[in-house]
């Protein structure tokens, strides 16, 4: 749009302040990932690399993360795979239902997750008598990923139209090879953003995984959470944030840079 | 399996002598109990006990005693350290197991005044091993609080309170209703309360004002210490419920704790075996290291609490830990109420119904509002 | 015997709920022919064209293609090819790949199926460009490469839906002529959609009139635009001054509908005595085209007449009175719309 | 062979349908909705207060706690205002971003932006919260920078809540609502501009009502996300509770797990309220 | 003195990053007029628009509306409407309310906007369709939507972007009528973009032809179509037989280039021999066009030409010699391309 020079600047100064509120509190958390007192007080009452050197040879974090990691994986890719299946299905096809299914994605992001939890706690341990372990907490981390993928895939596919995948049958591709030759690669972006934001999701979350996680599964959060009761451990948990922010900041520059060549 | 409120359970027979050891046990304990080096490598007394047993351990850390009485209905924990709000009703359950002392030699060196409470024995059968105590004390902050407080009055009565009002803090469970209920006790004989864990409803419905009241100037409640640490640290709480351990970690001159006059509630954990465990006897190897001098003073230490054992105490790091911590003085810990389980039967004996856990709990959230 | 048929549909119907697309329809389409299928929006031309493609449906009757009943074949089993409105160029593959798609799909191997392909290219004068991806061509080329894409995997029948709409006046001329040529080198079956009348009679051997999913004339462009079979023809394909029965009785003395081409009028400014029909009228309009002039003439009753005029010839104002004259061969006796 | 699968998948669209259906929909039923649907069931169970075992009889009784429970209906007030609360702030602050990530910056300047709202999802939520907690405190950078200019911190409160929650929750607000404007033809705002008018009318008229799908998109996230928080008000609520509070003290603390599933019962309720009122604006699909 | 102009542009230059869109325009639009930018894609017909319009700033020169510099006035704060290609209609707002939206936006009171937007729905004829969303309505109706949106505010100057663009070609011949209608009830200027060079002709009182951001000719449909300045003009507005100064010179005796179009050759099949010239050659291609036939002819040096002839004259094959002859004064001398 054509806006005035002072409405753009306004804009811009807005932008600006919430970048800054976006920041700050995490440069408290910076600043204190170097406070030499451990309860995050204001102002640090002096600074110290104490934290970063204990944090580094902090093997439970770097367990953490690592099974952080395997989990978001897992439970992306079982999203990807199923909300890809179920917008192929809702958005090619017109059938009885459709509306419910619809409903019936969003139902796990859109219901709290503490309700979520422990549904699942008490479906897994009490209805299917099963150990909670890692595979609980992915299977109930991909179970509200999935609309994640669906959404962006559904879009996407709303925008393609089916015009690619008639001209790819017109020109004697069967359903399968329509899918890997065609239709799979218009797909990618949008997988690959589905995809980052069910891991995000699924990297973070604490409510549903504090119900689904079994004895030995210690996701971050749940090690964030644990060693904040810790004497001394809370500022390695800003080092340990510190970090992720600084690493997350590569795949969504990747990802940002695939979409923005499209 | 319904209980329907019963109180006393069978009494199951321990085991006579140990077997091969199963090379793994699973441990379920409060935070800092069973530190293995991943999180500082400085702190680490597990690995010992692998190497000295053979046994692998992986452990589990729970919040509250609530949440871990959940968790070890699983049967996925060996061995579980509770505390005395949760011993009890894994009996009851029958979660835990009896041990036989003997075949925990370490057990022998632990403080008589320990050993055979009511919250870790039942029918004369022993249900765990002791490990470390510690009193919830009230700390205050001397910029503020200019007097030092003698009585838990600072807390409980509203002239008191009314000079921090929203600094104020709480322990946040339904078992610090047992606090409110031994000021009552102290301070209005009508109330006709002997023992803070044995309330009838009116007696319930009297501590439950007390902290309606109160709950008027509280700031927050605290749960896990970093939070009261914090809060401390920058002057959001300046007088409240604490653990020598917070005191302690502040290390600041102004920060300060006292055992009030009327005495305190107070925590005693015990290490028990689970009835479902599947490896009973890197369980007992567990109970008998960790009641260890060594272990003992290691876990205590860490986490902030008086040893078990005079032997411990002669292992601490800081020759000074035992006295800051009363450890052994059995005058402080006569002053103590040992939290534990309440329960329909009332534990102080009366003829009439007394009010349960789950309704303390429910009369906690009504606290909150 | 008759040759078997590319294309030869059987009472085809199709129904999307209420609507009925295609009603009933039978077509002969014969070997190497430039069919055209001509109608306004929404007659059913698509649908059409989709049901030979195998993307829909039928709802009822037979689909055969060389004499093969494939009425209940998929799409990618059929021996077609089609050049879609809006080319359908796969994005992510380049243009040599595009092209090479139906022999890939096909399991030709890669050398000999880029060989093919960059033939298919350089028929369509597109080597150059064989290396872009589709976003970086203009729209003729875009429209070249499905083409090429369409023709290298040899069908039996082309289908083109509407595959000149989206380019430019200039680009579009020049693409009909590159099209008509391309057939005549081929010698492939073109089955054509178009709504625009000019680009059918330029281009077609036979043109069907579509009408709300049937075909209502079907013949060569000369016939279909010198014999329309009903006024909605007449209107259709080219202009037609209309006359009903009354006004072709007042005027001429023929009590039936007539049509009547605007250019087949000539106007004078005084009466002619040697032309068959002559009648009176004032300018209503007169537009300039360039080449041509149209003016719109109202006669003493009422009537409005359209004129062609080769510009140059006279030029005439608003208002002016004029003479119209045209010979009786001329005229186009058009059944009742009802009838047809 | 695969030819001839694919054949047959071509004849029969209802089989690919199948195909394509089978594996989502059995794991959403099999996993969330018998899930869900148990939960329910064991709403109407009671549970051993001593030993905290089930009993599977079924009684209306915590239905009529939780219906008649003063504690509850205070706490659900306070609940869905908290959420209300947050997903408005959510909404007004991310509209002025969104748009200007959507409509005024140069692409360049989009995707830095982007990315720099994405990057804080990475920053662990108990971090965030904790240093909120931080902030917030007496003393805290709040005050630090707010007493200069007269601006006093909240302290720990219901107020922290909101604030807390709206800043963890803001990028997946922000997501869809750039996404939404993104999709607004600039030329509908030149449309505007071209007919008389200015900006604040072309975004109260123009850009706002296309807007609705993608700001109630945004809003479930808040909405819901807040609906069924417990840590963060343990964090800087002071002496609040939320829904969550009661459902996680029942379930998790309490081992009530039939109360807490009754007391879930509440933000069930609410959200399914609120998809049925936003279902018609096609919101469900810009999640 | 002249009266102010509506449309005052003054070295109007346009930059996008490299692309120089505008570059240094000068235009005047007289009051009232129905003026035509004409040109190829990508040649700057949107970009003089949108500059006009305000939606993009000028890099740099000026631009007067009725006499005021408005080079840096906002778009709101213009006294011009702009009917857009794609219609830009409201998808939130009904018919009514799109119509009604430029008064909302001046505060007019309900009922008096409700009825003056009433007042412009009657002007296009869409009174029954006032309550509808625009996806409800067909490409004919949305345009005139769009117009009556336009037109209702009053504006000095109407801004139209191929406005036609999207509609089919029956439709496009239907709407032509109703716009010029419509201006001249209106008595507003309208600054109207096509690339359609029959659409400009037919509709214009001037037409402006545009080259890279140029105009490179200016003046009345006829002075356009007739004498067009340069190869390029006299090639993109009609189609033009080309000869350059050699060939000139072979058939004509005048080494200059030269222009010519080709409904102005006749075609025979003996030498006629009161001809001013005459050459002869073989049929090509002859193109069925319903009122005309296309011939292109192939003569014996080589040269093609292209002849429209009236179609039922005569009828020519393929392969056919026949004998072209056209007077001089058909004959449009160029200048050259680089002089223009
Ligand atoms: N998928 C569909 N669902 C419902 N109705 C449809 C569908 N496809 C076409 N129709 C309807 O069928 C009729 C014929 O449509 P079709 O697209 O074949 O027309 P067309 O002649 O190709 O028109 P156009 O020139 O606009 O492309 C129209 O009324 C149209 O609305
Ligand atoms: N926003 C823009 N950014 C960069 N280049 C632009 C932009 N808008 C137009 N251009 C370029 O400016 C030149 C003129 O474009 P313009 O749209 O004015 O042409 P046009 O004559 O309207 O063409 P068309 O008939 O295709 O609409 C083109 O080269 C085009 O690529
Ligand atoms: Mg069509
Ligand atoms: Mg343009």
């Amino acid at each position: 749009m054509t806006l005035s020079r002072t409405a753009r600047r306004v804009l811009a100064g807005l932008t600006g302040l919430i970048l800054t509120g976006i920041y700050l509190p995490l440069m408290v958390v910076v600043i204190n990932s170097f406070n030499t007192d451990q309860a995050m007080t204001w102002p640090p009452s002096g600074l110290t690399l104490e934290w970063w050197r204990r944090a580094a040879s902090n093997t439970g974090a770097r367990d953490a993360v690592l099974t952080s990691v395997q989990v978001a994986a897992l439970a992306t890719l079982i999203a990807l795979i199923l909300g890809t299946l179920l917008s192929l299905a809702l958005q090619r096809f017109a059938f009885f239902g459709q509306n419910a299914v619809n409903l019936l994605v969003i139902l796990p992001i859109a219901l709290p997750g503490i309700v979520t939890g422990i549904a699942l706690n008490n479906a897994f341990k009490g209805i299917l008598g099963l150990q909670l372990g890692l595979l609980t907490v992915v299977v109930a981390h991909a179970t509200f990923c999935i609309v994640t993928v669906f959404n962006n895939v559904q879009a996407r596919l709303r925008r393609l139209g089916g015009s690619l995948e008639e001209a790819s049958a017109d020109l004697g591709a069967g359903p399968w090879t329509t899918f890997r030759l065609v239709t799979f690669p218009q797909l990618r972006s949008a997988l690959l953003a589905g995809g980052l934001l069910a891991f995000a999701l699924s990297f973070d979350e604490i409510i549903v995984t504090t119900f689904t996680a079994g004895s030995g599964v210690q996701t971050l959060p749940i090690w964030i959470l644990n060693n904040l009761f810790r004497p001394s451990q809370a500022p390695i948990v800003n080092v340990v944030a510190v970090v992720l922010i600084l690493i997350s900041v590569i795949p969504i520059w990747i990802a940002q840079r695939l979409d923005g060549e499209r | 399996a319904c209980g329907g409120g019963s109180d006393s359970a069978e009494t199951s027979q321990a085991v006579e002598e140990l077997g091969e050891k199963e090379g793994q046990v699973s441990i379920l304990a409060w935070p800092g109990y069973v530190e293995d080096g991943t999180n500082d490598p400085e702190v680490d007394w597990v690995t010992p006990f692998e190497e000295q047993t053979g046994c692998q351990v992986t452990s589990k850390t729970y919040g509250t005693s609530d949440e871990a009485l959940n968790l070890a209905k699983t049967g996925e924990y060996d061995v579980v350290a509770a505390s005395g709000d949760l011993s009890l009703r894994l009996i009851a359950s029958k979660e835990a197991a009896a041990v036989n002392t003997d075949l925990v030699p370490n057990y022998a060196e632990v403080f008589d005044f320990l050993k055979n409470t009511e919250w870790n024995t039942v029918d004369g059968v022993n249900y765990g091993i002791p490990h470390g105590y510690g009193a919830n004390l009230l700390q205050y902050n001397t910029d503020v609080v200019t007097e030092a407080p003698t009585s838990w009055s600072a807390v409980f009565e509203e002239s008191e309170l009314a000079k921090y009002q929203g600094k104020v803090t709480a322990y946040d469970s339904p078992i610090y209703i047992a606090d409110a209920a031994l000021y009552l006790m102290k301070h209005d004989p009508d109330s006709g309360i002997t023992n803070p864990y044995a309330l009838d409803q009116e007696q319930l419905d009297a501590a439950v004002q007390l902290l309606k009241t109160q709950r008027k100037y509280v700031g927050e409640y605290w749960s896990d210490y970093l939070k009261l640490i914090s809060a401390s640290e920058t002057g959001d709480t300046v007088v409240g419920t604490t653990w020598q351990v917070i005191v302690n970690s502040i290390g600041k001159d102004n920060i300060r704790a006292v055992l009030p006059e009327e005495g305190s509630t107070a925590w005693n954990d015990t290490w028990m075996l689970s009835a479902q465990a599947e490896n009973p006897n890197c369980g007992y190897a567990w109970l008998d290291y960790i009641v260890s001098p060594k272990a003992n003073a290691q876990a205590t230490e860490y986490f902030g609490e008086a040893p078990n054992s005079e032997a411990a105490c002669a292992e601490t790091t800081d020759p000074k830990h035992c006295e800051t911590y009363h450890a052994g003085d059995e005058e402080f810990s006569k002053s103590l109420w040992y939290w534990r389980t309440p329960i329909k039967e009332c534990l102080d004996g009366r003829d009439v119904e007394c009010t349960d856990y789950a309704q303390w709990t429910a009369a906690w959230t009504e606290i909150k509002g | 015997m008759q040759p078997t048929p590319p294309v030869l549909l059987r009472a085809l119907t199709k129904r999307f709920g209420e609507v009925v697309a295609v009603d009933g329809l039978d077509l002969t389409v014969h070997d190497g022919e430039f069919f055209s299928m001509l109608g306004p929006s929404g007659s059913g031309k698509t649908t059409v064209l989709r049901l030979i493609a195998g993307f829909e449906r039928a709802t009822s009757g037979t689909i055969e293609l060389d004499g093969q009943d494939v009425t209940a074949t998929a799409a990618h089993q059929r021996d077609v090819s089609t050049v879609f409105q809006d080319y359908a160029l796969f994005p992510h593959l380049s243009v040599l790949d595009n092209v090479a798609y139906g022999l890939r799909v096909r399991r030709v191997p890669k050398r000999s199926r880029h060989e093919k392909a960059r033939e298919a290219l350089a028929l369509m004068r597109l080597e150059q460009v064989a290396e872009r991806r589709p976003h970086q061509l203009s729209g003729g080329q875009r429209q070249r490469v499905a083409l090429a894409r369409a023709i290298v995997v040899q069908p039996k029948v082309l289908l083109l839906d509407e595959p000149l709409g989206a380019l430019d006046l200039k680009l579009r001329e020049q693409m009909q002529v590159e099209l008509k040529q391309l057939q005549r080198r081929l010698g492939t079956t073109f089955v054509f959609v178009t709504h625009d009348q000019e680009e059918a009679l330029s281009l077609s051997d036979r043109v069907a009139v579509f009408d709300q999913g049937r075909i209502v004339q079907i013949g060569t462009p000369a016939e279909i635009y010198e014999r329309p079979a009903s006024p909605y023809v007449a209107q259709f394909v080219g202009t037609s001054n209309l006359f009903d029965s009354a006004t072709s009785q007042r005027l001429f003395g023929i009590a039936r509908r007539h049509g009547l081409r605007p250019e087949k009028i000539q106007l004078h400014h005084e009466r002619v005595p040697d032309a068959e029909i002559v009648v009176e009228g004032v300018i209503a309009e007169s537009i300039y085209l360039g080449s041509e002039i149209r003016v719109h003439l109202q006669l003493d009753d009422g009537t409005q007449l359209i004129v062609l005029e080769r510009a140059g010839e006279h030029t005439e104002h608003r208002g002016e009175k004029v003479v119209a004259s045209w010979s009786r061969r001329d005229l186009v006796p058009l059944t009742d719309e009802k009838a047809s | 062979m695969s030819h001839r699968v694919g054949a047959l998948l071509g004849r029969y669209p209802a089989l690919r349908l199948g195909l394509l259906i089978a594996a989502p929909l059995t794991w959403l039923v099999a996993v969330y909705v018998v899930a869900l649907a148990a939960l329910l069931v064991t709403a109407l169970w009671q549970v051993d207060s001593f030993t905290g075992d089930l009993e599977r009889t079924v009684s209306l009784e915590n239905l009529k706690t939780v219906l008649t429970g003063e504690l509850y209906r205070t706490v659900t007030l306070r609940t869905v205002g908290v959420a209300a609360l947050v997903t408005v702030i959510d909404v007004l602050i991310a509209l002025p971003i969104a748009f200007y990530m959507a409509k005024v910056a140069t692409p360049r300047r989009r995707r830095i932006l982007l990315i720099a709202v994405l990057t804080p999802l990475w920053a662990s939520y108990l971090v965030k919260a904790f240093a909120w907690r931080a902030t917030l405190s007496d003393g805290g950078l709040l005050e630090w920078l707010g007493t200069p200019i007269g601006l006093q911190s909240p302290g720990y409160g219901l107020s922290a809540v909101v604030m807390t929650q709206a800043y963890i929750w803001l990028p997946y607000v922000i997501l869809p609502i750039f996404a939404g404007l993104e999709r607004v033809p600039d030329s509908l705002l030149e449309a505007s501009g071209d007919l008389g008018g200015g900006p604040v009318h072309t975004l109260r008229w123009v850009v706002l009502p296309l807007l609705v799908p993608a700001v109630i998109a945004g809003s479930i996230f808040s909405f819901s996300l807040t609906l069924g928080d417990y840590i963060t008000v343990n964090i800087v609520g002071g002496t609040s509770q939320m829904l969550g509070n009661l459902v996680f003290v029942n379930a998790g603390a309490a081992n009530n797990l039939p109360l807490a599933a009754t007391i879930a019962l509440i933000p069930i309720v609410v959200m399914l309220g609120y998809l049925a009122a936003v279902r018609r604006t096609g919101a469900l699909d810009n999640l």
